[in-house]
């Protein structure tokens, strides 16, 4: 696909576990076990998955804050890691990321056109004047005025801790803003304005976003395309009118029916069973079958096939296979 | 065990690093800056002959790293030189005054712990009342007050104003000759009681009680002080408001709960104040004539004594080395979350 | 008794800012001190030692002398009084000595973690290892008596307890959000390292310093009592209180009053901590009991 | 007071020992004697040291020496004299003697221990330089042939290196720091723990014993006399005064008074032959000019000093020799006087001060030199010099102005610095601090080949013309107080404290013999 | 579910008493719970729902203090009792919290906990009896071998385990009203509905009345009977679940619900309620919600709005409801 702006290649990141004085290594945490997929221009693209799924570390994969193990993560065709001097800064300057917890990620002892103004001193020759304008300009975009200028983190409140984070993030121009959790810290009313604010800027500065949550209601909500993944690895993809509708893998439905909903009264979900496994031995065959309640034989033994239900409706499971497809009615 | 025959044995390498380490910062100490180590070394009286026999056994005419690597060689083997002051091995002098200090130190530990883990606990029970706001000043100011300034007054007071109890040595020597008391253990206290000797024991409990008390000051306000804050920290903690809404009697809650989340950190401070609490000690049995090896360093500090000091050093390092080790083993005994 | 409650927490709280705020003077004051004992002191050449006076020996506290006279018919006041601006500069060379060798390493090892950070923070644990003080006696020792060699051998005892506390600092900074957010956007090391790790990492070691500073003093004193400190005639509160120790049945205010000033003083720098301790903020809580050597 | 620690039926120094061996219990009597300084060696031919303090109680020499009254008391040697040249010395020994192994005491053990002293060369075996052989007459008479004239009386009564002892044993010095002795005193050696406690116990068989008119000994001496190490002044005070120990050796001296008062107390003092000096370094610019030296000589206020450190318990000194003992003489005191140091030094060409600050060294830790440094510190500042007082460690103290003699400006400029007797003579002064062959001590790196010409024909005077002898050391010392290669300080006045009821304590302290006391001759009381 | 009132809560208001002030934490609460009802109390991060529950299972921190007001369980003032002891109490009021892995000590087994926790209740001493009893619970929360869990540390055990635990313990000494404060908010989704699922059939099993603590408006209507929406601490609103979906009437609760993101509609605005809480330490005088209300008047600034039966079994507090009662 030539538009992709964001091809990833087969990640895997493992995290060594060391033991001892000397550090031996005794196993690896699989976090990221071989995922393969693009984000495109101007599309929101959600990574859905239970915690410890591996959700953020792909995105500090692409954010060049941890070294895939193996796997390609292609801009503009060329490998990201692999990227130095000019190209380097290109692509700092377009993926952008807005973190979980706003106090966190907004550093105690500067104030707000610190904050804001830090990428921008450091990759654009602005006079001061000039970014003081800039940078009021941006906290106008996300909804804050010039008297915050001045203000320290502590200072703010939850959401507007965040809209400076996401005028930060917004500040270098970038192609695409990877959203870990954005709104999880936040109480429901604030979350509502975050996320109005996410949708205008996407359409105003014709952004992708890479959304990560575990809130499907949100993902419903703002995502073109949806991907589920469990364990480290994809379990199914697709756009997001057709997962909602027609959700395919038992891992998908079952997350569908975990979300509580205020119009519908209790029992009418599926309930999973069971906790997820460790990701330093993941179970053989698909990872999902210790929790599946449909799970048969082959899918303890054989990693399932990828599955095409559309042209981007993939799904990863043996239930769907024309061979075992029968047996899913039971 | 919570802890594995690894964790001993992880244990015992890191021992010996830091051994090594301890030998190499002594060794830098005593070798690379002294002007002529030689002459140090050789004594006071020295002849030439004997301040060149001297520079051959400290091995000064080799390469700096020869140097060190035969230093170690020495040490292991036990060599650890003859002091100039008791013309003894150091190895045999430091032994003999170990006990001296050991016993008064873990009395004073003993005290320290027992009485500071009590008063915390009474400090956090009783916070932001005058007793806390009492016990919060009193062990400020034993955490503050300079340990041989504080042997100086109460030995004024109790020794010579009133006249309590008596401020120096160990045991009185008529009584050790009246009943032909003979140390085996060196530590006088068990050793008086295997020997039956009732008035062995009663002196040298009346005699070990104002220096381990002056000893005990800090570790005690140390633990005091631990005790409270890590028990109020405990009682904010979600375990302990569970088990009060869950209706748990205060008394199990307190002495069999919270009290166990308590007991680590402050054991571990108090390993930690070990290193104070020795040299303290080598001030408390300077004032109160206690024959320990803090007395021993002390006096060879004074003479320049180095192959004393050096054993004295090594020996005090060895043991900060085994106490926080027990530490550890301790944290592991008492938290399952910890796994040596 | 929920009203009764309320009272006493109240009652217990307005009783603590007084002391708070008694410790914030005493440190003040011990500080202001420090700085013009010498044009204070009622008798500078007694307090110096530049002289004697065999018919004012001995002399118990008086009006003229409010803590008596010395062995060699000094004013112990005057000595006291000039003992604080020693006391003062030993604080602030030992806790900024350590400070100058502990955050460099602590900051690099942290930082950048890897060989180099192992290597360093083994050299700190080989420190560590060792009893604190005991290794500033030797060092004391071998360097021979004097103020800067006594500054330099507690300073070098001290500093790994800062390079451990900075290294802990920054190793947390480093994995901050906000850290993470400087790095995506392209920032290099150096300007990381200056901008966000140094400001937030050092705060809380920089307060336990300044608070660290009645803890030397007292050391400092013990070296000095010992006798591998400063030399005499330097009014050294440490050296002071062994001057007195000879005549101490005689002539007890000699050995008394440097005690109780360095008790006073300490005490000052000790409940101020305490009350930061109280109102600091949960990061520097923490760090404070690392000192202690609790494991969080 | 320390309330006493003993079982009520015992009295402080009487107590009952169930020895196996004596089946009846008996009372014995015990004395604790508190020493500053942990004990050295227990090798009586090297020990140069604090040992002597229970040496002199374990070992005999020949004789003994009383200074104050100028006589001889008879020891292993009953009587001895002298060739008219003073190079032929016999002496004549005691019957009856045994040493505490049993062996019984001849000539043989005089020969063998002496010689054994000489061979190993160490500690105070120099005294015993002038003997060139020793020779056996018969068991009791033992002849020593000198190499050139010298006072052998006064050699024998020396207090380092002149003990005899049993050729029987060992004797290496292995042997005799395991604990063992090989003496014939009045007391045996029970425990050596040379850092904490030393315990003798008296020798029954001793010859002095059983001889009543003996002035060496009394019937109610102790039984058993335990040398307890107490290293500081305050604390020695503070037993004595609980009756925890006997006696104390050292006290913090402003208290003597106040102790004098106390019934329970006996309060002894009694000048000694220690004195204190300052050496200056006669080699190193400014101080190599006489007139500066002088000048510093001038600026000392000896009365204050004396007045302060040892709280009047000492003598403003008279040149390097100690009152009372022969060789003193009173003409050589410097006057305090500010006005003559100023002109001395304007005259050497400093007339503000000297540019340069002194370096003076002292022993730290003992308070006496520690207030005297500060005196002379706080003094010469009033005539405009400078000094810096180090206190270090003896050893390193000595190590330092060792390289004086390589390198006089390396060294220190002023070193306070004590002296006292290996025997009683002058020559032991003035040879050991200001002979340039005794590079060990003359410390002031003071070379006159007149003063040692002087000297060193006294010394082989002594021990045939003693009044000319006197007069060459006179001339010697005027020397030395003309060109002030040291500064006397003062003459000590030593103090023991003792419980009231221990008889003739003034009997058993004696100036020629530091720090012992002689337990033989105490009489217990109680 | 009866209309008899298991607990009612009367005028409740709590202080807390910190250094640089006093929060106001709870005021004026009222509200009751029926016999075998859920309860849900809603609203945003502090607006004292946890402060409730604590203050009804009598373990406030030491710091707070309660002002005034009554909570009468089972006919009896539970902050009158003098009885210290809560054993002696028939019918219990137990809790459990929002972090399973905070709610046990985590130097003691799991079992060790359960056994206090039943012999103190149950004045049981025979240990086989009392294991007996905890592994019966232990099954009955659906735990996979009840034994292995009895002799585990908390920490060799994940959320959604413990939370079972936690339950069980809470469950076996007969508790008539359990308070659960969020106790999925620290799992992932589908552990929350499996505790969720639980505590329902558990619910049913054991005749249990409970208030469920929520900021999460979706789960309160989804398991709750009845919705008590706080706000700033205090109460705003209050009516059963499906009345309350249907018909919100307060400002704040109406906003809430449209916070909520649709799941039908894409792209569209979501409302949102501008501006943050008050300080605590400083509640306003008129309306708790003056300052971020579209509709407030200078009456609601300065007159404080009652919480008024509007319709029938709905209560609001609202100056919009005034006069025009049902
Ligand atoms: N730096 C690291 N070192 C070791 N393990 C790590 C590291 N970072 C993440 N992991 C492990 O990798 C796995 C995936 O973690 P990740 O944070 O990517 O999950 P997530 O899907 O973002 O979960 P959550 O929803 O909780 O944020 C987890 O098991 C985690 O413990
Ligand atoms: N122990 C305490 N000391 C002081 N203030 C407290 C204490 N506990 C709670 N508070 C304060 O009281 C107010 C109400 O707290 P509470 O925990 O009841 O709210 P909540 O509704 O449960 O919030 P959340 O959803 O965050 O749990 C908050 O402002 C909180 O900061
Ligand atoms: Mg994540
Ligand atoms: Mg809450």
């Amino acid at each position: 696909m030539n538009t992709a702006l964001l091809r990833i290649e087969d990640l895997k990141k493992y995290f060594p576990i060391r033991v001892g004085l000397f550090g031996k290594v005794v196993g690896y945490i699989k976090a990221v076990d071989g995922v393969s997929f693009n984000v495109d221009a101007g599309e929101v693209v959600s990574l859905v998955g239970e915690s410890g799924s591996g959700k953020t570390t792909i995105a500090r994969c692409l954010l060049l804050l941890e070294k895939p193990t193996s796997g390609k993560i292609l801009y503009d065709s060329e490998d990201i890691t692999q990227l130095r001097g000019e190209k380097l800064r290109n692509y700092r300057r377009s993926v952008q990321a807005v973190f979980q917890n706003p106090f966190l990620s907004l550093d105690p002892r500067m104030n707000v056109f610190q904050i804001i103004s830090e990428p921008v001193k450091n990759s654009m020759k602005l006079s001061r004047e000039e970014l003081l304008e800039y940078v009021s300009s941006l906290l106008e975009l996300v909804g804050l005025d010039k008297s915050f200028l001045d203000k320290y983190p502590h200072e703010l409140s939850g959401g507007q801790a965040q809209r400076v984070a996401i005028a930060r993030a917004i500040s270098l121009k970038p192609k695409l803003i990877i959203l870990d959790e954005p709104t999880s810290a936040l109480d429901v009313s604030v979350q509502a304005q975050i996320l109005n604010l996410l949708a205008d800027l996407k359409k105003e500065l014709s952004l992708s976003y890479l959304l990560i949550t575990h809130d499907l209601s949100i993902v419903k909500y703002i995502s073109d395309r949806i991907i589920i993944i469990y364990l480290g690895k994809i379990m199914e993809t697709g756009s997001s009118e057709e997962i909602f509708e027609n959700p395919l893998h038992p891992y998908t439905r079952i997350l569908f029916s975990s979300i509580p909903d205020p119009y519908r009264k209790f029992g009418e979900r599926v309930i999973l069973r069971g906790e997820p496994p460790s990701p330093v031995n993941p179970p053989p065959g698909c990872r999902f079958h210790t929790r599946c309640p449909y799970a048969i034989d082959i899918c303890r033994k054989q990693e399932p096939p990828e599955i095409k239900s559309s042209l981007i409706h993939k799904v990863y499971c043996w239930l769907h296979t024309e061979k075992h497809s029968s047996e899913t009615k039971t | 065990m919570p802890f594995s025959r690894e964790y001993i044995v992880k244990r015992l390498i890191l021992l010996v690093f830091v051994v090594l380490g301890v030998l190499f910062i002594t060794f830098i100490i005593t070798r690379l800056i002294p002007a002529r180590p030689e002459l140090l070394w050789a004594g006071p009286h020295a002849t030439i002959e004997q301040i060149e026999k001297a520079r051959k056994q400290l091995h000064l005419d080799k390469p700096v790293y020869v140097q060190f690597f035969l230093y170690l060689q020495d040490f292991i083997m036990g060599n650890w030189g003859i002091s100039w002051r008791t013309k003894s091995p150091v190895f045999t002098d430091v032994l003999s005054t170990l006990t001296a200090t050991l016993e008064l130190v873990i009395v004073a530990f003993f005290i320290a712990f027992i009485v500071g883990v009590l008063t915390g606990v009474i400090a956090a029970l009783k916070k932001y009342s005058w007793i806390d706001d009492f016990i919060r000043i009193v062990t400020v100011i034993g955490a503050s007050i300079p340990v041989f300034w504080l042997a100086l007054i109460v030995q004024l007071v109790f020794g010579n104003w009133l006249g309590i109890l008596p401020s120096a040595k160990r045991v009185d020597e008529w009584i050790v000759i009246v009943t032909g008391f003979k140390p085996i253990t060196g530590f006088y206290l068990i050793d008086s009681i295997i020997q039956g000797n009732l008035a062995v024991f009663v002196d040298a409990l009346k005699r070990i009680i104002l220096p381990a008390l002056v000893l005990s000051t800090y570790p005690f306000c140390l633990s005091a002080r631990m005790t409270r804050a890590v028990m109020i920290e405990v009682f904010s903690e979600q375990h302990v408001k569970s088990l009060i809404a869950w209706g748990l009697p205060e008394r199990t809650i307190l002495f069999k709960y919270s009290l166990k989340n308590t007991i680590v950190p402050v054991i571990a401070s108090l390993g930690l104040s070990f290193g104070y609490t020795i040299v303290g000690a080598f001030m408390v049995e300077l004032v109160f004539v206690w024959p320990g090896i803090g007395f021993y360093a002390a006096m060879s500090l004074l003479s320049f004594d180095y192959p004393a000091v050096i054993g004295c050093v090594i020996t005090v390092a060895i043991f900060y080395c085994i106490i926080n080790t027990v530490v550890d083993l301790i944290h592991s005994i008492i938290d399952p979350r910890v796994r040596l | 008794m929920e009203k009764f409650k309320q009272q006493k927490i109240i009652l217990s709280l307005i009783i603590r800012k007084p002391i708070s705020f008694l410790s914030l003077i005493i440190v003040l004051g011990f500080i202001v001190v420090g700085l013009t004992a010498p044009i204070l002191v009622p008798y500078p050449e007694d307090a110096w030692g530049l002289t004697y006076n065999v018919e004012k020996r001995f002399q118990p506290p008086s009006i003229e002398h409010p803590f008596g006279t010395d062995a060699l018919g000094r004013d112990v006041f005057s000595r006291i009084l000039l003992g604080s601006s020693f006391s003062l500069m030993i604080a602030v060379g030992v806790i900024g000595l350590a400070l100058f060798i502990g955050i460099p390493i602590g900051v690099i090892a942290g930082y950048y973690g890897g060989r180099v950070g192992t290597l360093l923070m083994r050299i700190t644990d080989m420190f560590l290892a060792f009893p604190p003080l005991l290794l500033a006696i030797v060092l004391a020792a071998t360097l021979g008596r004097g103020l800067l060699n006594l500054i330099i051998a507690l300073a070098i005892s001290w500093w790994p307890w800062y390079a451990r506390l900075v290294y802990v600092q920054t190793n947390t900074v480093k994995n901050m959000p906000y850290v993470d957010a400087a790095k995506i956007a392209g920032l290099p090391n150096i300007k990381i390292i200056s901008k966000h790790v140094i400001p937030n990492a050092l705060t809380p070691t920089i307060v336990q310093a300044a608070l660290d500073m009645g803890s030397a003093i007292l050391e400092a004193a013990g070296l000095s009592f010992i006798g591998v400190g400063v030399k005499p005639p330097t009014p050294e509160w440490g050296l002071l209180v062994s001057e007195g120790w000879q005549s101490i049945n005689y002539a007890w205010w000699i050995a008394f009053f440097p005690g109780l000033a360095i008790l006073i003083t300490v005490v000052g720098f000790n409940l101020l901590a305490d009350a930061f301790r109280e109102s600091a903020d949960p990061r520097l809580r923490r760090t404070i009991l690392m000192r202690l050597g609790v494991k969080q | 007071y320390v309330s006493l620690p003993t079982p009520p039926t015992v009295t402080p120094t009487t107590i009952t020992t169930p020895t196996p061996s004596q089946t009846p219990s008996v009372t014995k009597k015990l004395v604790i004697y508190a020493s500053l300084s942990e004990m050295t060696t227990a090798d009586p031919s090297t020990e140069f040291s604090n040992s002597i303090l229970w040496l002199c109680l374990v070992y005999e020499p020949l004789l003994w020496y009383d200074p104050l009254e100028n006589k001889f008391i008879p020891a292993l040697a009953e009587r001895w004299e002298s060739s008219k040249d003073g190079t032929v010395w016999t002496f004549y020994l005691r019957k009856g003697v045994v040493f505490h192994d049993g062996t019984p005491f001849t000539a043989e053990a005089v020969k063998k221990s002496i010689e054994r002293t000489i061979e190993l060369g160490q500690g105070a075996a120099f005294i015993w330089d002038p003997v060139e052989k020793i020779e056996i007459v018969d068991d009791y008479t033992v002849t020593f042939i000198l190499k050139y004239p010298a006072a052998l009386d006064s050699i024998a009564a020396s207090s380092y290196g002149a003990w005899i002892f049993s050729p029987r044993t060992p004797n290496t010095p292995e042997w005799f720091n395991q604990g063992n002795d090989a003496g014939s005193g009045p007391y045996k050696l029970v425990k050596w723990d040379p850092e904490n406690e030393v315990i003798l116990e008296k020798f029954e068989d001793w010859w002095g014993w059983k001889l009543p008119s003996y002035e060496m000994a009394s019937p109610k001496a102790p039984d058993i006399f335990i040398v307890k190490i107490v290293k500081d002044a305050v604390t020695q005070e503070r037993l004595v005064v609980a009756g925890e120990i006997d006696i104390a050796e050292y006290i913090p001296l402003e208290d003597v008074d106040r102790l004098k008062a106390d019934p329970n107390l006996k309060v002894v003092i009694k000048p000694s032959f220690q004195n204190l000096l300052m050496l200056i370094n006669t080699k190193k610019p400014p101080l190599d000019n006489v007139l500066v030296r002088r000048a510093i000589a001038h600026a000392i206020p000896y009365e204050d000093i004396v007045k302060i450190a040892r709280s009047g318990l000492a003598k403003v000194a008279s040149g390097p020799v100690p009152t009372g003992m022969p060789g003193h003489f009173e003409d050589f005191r410097y006057r305090y006087d500010l006005e003559e140091a100023r002109r001395l030094l304007a005259e050497a060409g400093y007339p503000t001060g000297l540019d340069k600050t002194l370096v003076l060294v002292y022993t730290a830790g003992d308070v006496y030199e520690q207030r005297t440094s500060e005196l002379i510190a706080a003094s010469l500042s009033k005539i405009g010099i400078k000094v810096d007082i180090r206190p270090m460690s003896w050893e390193e103290q000595w190590a330092l102005a060792q390289s004086g003699w390589e390198n006089p400006e390396m060294a220190q400029d002023l070193f306070i610095f004590y002296w006292w007797p290996t025997y009683i003579t002058p020559f032991d002064f003035l040879y050991n601090m200001f002979h340039s062959g005794s590079k060990a001590f003359n410390l002031c790196y003071y070379e006159n080949p007149e003063f040692e010409r002087l000297i060193e024909e006294a010394v082989s005077l002594e021990g045939v013309d003693k009044s000319k002898a006197l007069e060459l050391y006179y001339k010697a010392q005027k020397i030395l107080y003309e060109d002030v290669p040291a500064v006397p300080l003062w003459d000590m006045i030593e103090v023991r404290v003792g419980r009231a009821y221990l008889g003739n304590l003034e009997k058993a302290v004696n100036p020629a013999y530091p720090t012992v006391i002689f337990a033989q001759v105490l009489s217990v009381e109680k | 579910m009866t209309d008899q009132p298991i607990l009612q809560v009367e005028n409740l208001t709590i202080d807390y008493v910190v250094l640089d002030g006093i929060i106001k934490a709870v005021r004026n609460v009222s509200f009751t719970i029926n016999e075998g009802e859920v309860v849900c109390l809603v609203g945003e991060s502090g607006s004292g729902k946890t402060t409730v529950g604590l203050a009804i299972s009598r373990a406030l921190p030491e710091n707070a203090i309660i002002r005034e007001g009554r909570i009468i369980f089972k006919g009896r003032d539970l902050l009158n009792l003098e009885i210290r002891d809560k054993s002696t109490i028939e019918d219990k009021v137990m809790m459990i919290f929002q972090d399973p892995a905070a709610t046990l000590n985590p130097l003691f087994k799991v079992g060790e906990i359960f056994s206090d926790v039943i012999k103190h209740h149950l004045k049981l001493s025979d240990q086989l009896k009392i294991r007996e009893k905890a592994l019966e619970f232990l099954k009955a929360v659906e735990l996979p071998d009840p034994e292995r869990i009895f002799n585990s540390y908390p920490h060799e055990l994940s959320g959604g385990m413990l939370q079972r635990v936690i339950i069980a313990i809470t469950l076996s000494v007969n508790p008539k009203l359990l308070i659960a404060d969020e106790p999925t908010t620290m799992l992932d989704v589908t552990l929350q509905a499996q505790i969720l699922d639980l505590l329902i059939n558990l619910k049913k099993k054991f005749g249990l009345s409970i208030l469920f603590i929520t900021h999460n408006l979706s789960i309160a209507a989804e398991i709750g009977d009845r919705i008590i929406v706080m706000y700033g601490g205090e109460i705003v609103e209050e009516a059963s679940s499906e009345e309350l979906l249907k018909n919100p009437l307060h400002p704040y609760t109406k906003g809430l619900l449209e916070c909520i993101p649709k799941t039908h509609i894409k792209y569209s605005k979501l409302k949102s309620i501008p501006g943050m809480i008050f300080d605590l330490r400083n509640p306003p005088l008129g309306c708790v919600f003056v300052d971020r209300c579209t509709e407030a008047t200078d009456l609601c600034r300065k007159d404080k709005p009652r919480l008024i039966e509007f319709l029938k079994n709905h209560k609001v507090a609202c100056h919009l409801y005034r006069g025009s009662t049902k």
